[in-house]
């Protein structure tokens, strides 16, 4: 309970910042285990009285964020800094990357059918999108893949998160977006 | 002020082909590609009408499909008889699939990124109140390196935004129709590489192939080809 | 309940700056009276489990604070051995305020593409930067600037000394975003 209390204050006081697991302990002085578990256990009680804030993990690190369903108060606040939001080329590209990584321009030019420099231009500033190697092959072209940045801004722990693509969007009459989730991955 | 004139609200020829398929709720394995071509090309031409530029992916897959659109009305060759003959749509449906799978990945990253957006953080609290040791100064940190970082940061600037482009010259295949009517007129037959020697430009060049199908198409032109990978003739036969 | 959530997640979210109880009440879109209401009623809960945080009133302004019982774990959270170098985020920040100083939080996220706040935290908490003035708009964010440690840790008698970048670039704030398109691509 004392604990508890503490991973709350140590994790409001870090805020943005977030902590790893492994900080977590050392700062608390318990084990690794210790740590998760008292983080988890901070979730559910902040869960269970639906308190203003909710602990998120996200890319190996844990945060105190407000919880989703408070947000209209707060965009009513004045210094909400807002993410500027992608543009459909843009977001087609970071899905191209995200799930097709490393890839090169070609390749993503390739699935788009058409050029994607702009939009990858965007997403390398953004820090979404990164040069993460070469490919062997004539001109060695850059691989592009995604960022610890881009798992922290879609709220995600790993790539593994990333849902699975449907193998069959193709037949007549399946809707996009009722689709089964437990079709096979790509 | 600057304008930016899209071709329409579509990323590219993909996009259009995909929505044409689900407009007019096509099965997308058994694309009947002369109605397809038909209104696909009668989007660019509308486009052509407003006066909007066309880029060239979405002249490439005009010529794409209206090869597609021949192939399939050319009877099967009897010479590799054993082979199994491929359906000429094949390769295309597999693309429009992998698009459609990139458009769905990209419509969940949408998603998640508006439900981040719900969610608040907290500047991280000053916390140099709590310090009691001294902050180890830097070391290994050069001027250097503060330069460079704003270096790779420049470098890692996108491109300015280069919002209107406007071309000089707009390609339209009723003109070019027009251009080849009058030069067959004179010369009855020639042979395309001749016919399209002005064509320095990829557009101009998909342009005038398309007007050249539009008048096979019309029963005004024809076209011969004597030897595999030879070169192609046109025989004027309209009038 | 739920405006006491909805409290909590607004204090959560406003930071060190706090926010007023009239404030409060348009925010919430209750009176005066009530937004000082929920402002006693959350903090009695969150003295009642002895949480992490606690509220503090100081004139008329409300924030949120950690709880001073848990100060011990927060020295130990601010003695963590700080690293010796600067991460590349840091390193990059601290670039854009030496070569673009005053400036604010948002004016460097839109030149990074990226939110700065952590580094910006990292900085502030190394003294290389620190808040230099208000800027006269909506909201009065914070001016950051390079601080007499950070002439002195990277050897420079003025900021006249900042070597000038190359091609002179970054001078005036336009130039930053009229490159020649050759350069800025990868």
């Amino acid at each position: 309970m004392h604990l508890l209390s503490a991973l709350e204050a140590v994790l409001f006081a870090v805020g943005s910042d977030g902590l790893e697991t492994r900080d977590i302990a050392s700062i608390l002085g318990v084990s690794l285990g210790e740590a998760e578990s008292l983080c988890l256990q901070l979730r559910a009680q902040l869960d269970e009285r639906a308190a203003g804030i909710a602990v998120q993990q996200v890319a190996d690190t844990w945060q105190l964020v407000t919880r989703p369903e408070y947000a209209d108060y707060l965009k009513r606040m004045a210094q909400t800094p807002m993410q500027s939001t992608l543009s459909t080329a843009a977001l087609e590209v970071l899905a191209v990357v995200a799930y097709k990584q490393p890839i090169t321009r070609a390749e993503i030019d390739e699935i788009r059918g058409v050029q994607s420099d702009r939009a990858l231009a965007t997403l390398v500033h953004r820090q979404l999108v990164a040069e993460v190697g070469r490919q062997d092959a004539p001109g060695r072209p850059i691989l592009y893949g995604t960022t610890s940045e881009f798992l922290r801004q879609f709220g995600l722990r790993s790539l593994d998160e990333l849902p699975p693509l449907p193998e069959d969007l193709g037949r007549e009459g399946v809707s996009l977006f009722q689709l089964p989730s437990d079709i096979a991955r790509d | 002020m600057s304008y930016e004139v899209r071709l329409a609200q579509f990323e590219g020829p993909l996009d259009l082909l995909l929505h044409l398929i689900r407009k007019h709720e096509v099965d997308i394995y058994d694309i009947p590609m002369a109605s397809i071509t038909d209104q696909y090309m009668e989007y660019l031409h509308e486009m052509e009408t407003w006066s909007l530029e066309i880029a060239s992916e979405f002249l490439v897959m005009a010529a794409t499909l209206l090869s597609i659109k021949s192939r399939m009305l050319l009877p099967r060759t009897r010479t590799n008889d054993e082979e199994e003959v491929e359906d000429p749509r094949a390769p295309l449906v597999e693309q429009l699939l992998e698009y459609e799978r990139c458009k769905w990945a990209a419509a969940q990253l949408s998603t998640m990124a508006a439900n981040r957006a719900e969610v608040y953080s907290r500047q991280p609290m000053d916390l140099h109140p709590f310090r009691t040791r001294e902050v180890p100064p830097l070391s290994g940190v050069t001027l250097w390196d503060l330069v460079d970082a704003f270096r790779k940061l420049y470098l890692r600037l996108p491109p300015s935004e280069r919002v209107a482009e406007i071309r000089g010259h707009v390609e339209r295949v009723e003109h070019v129709m027009e251009e080849i009517v009058e030069r067959m007129r004179r010369y009855r037959m020639t042979e395309f590489a001749v016919l399209f020697q002005g064509a320095r430009t990829r557009p101009a060049l998909v342009t005038a192939f398309l007007a050249v199908l539009e008048l096979i198409k019309d029963g005004r032109l024809a076209c011969r080809q004597t030897e595999p990978f030879g070169p192609l003739e046109l025989i004027w036969v309209g009038d």
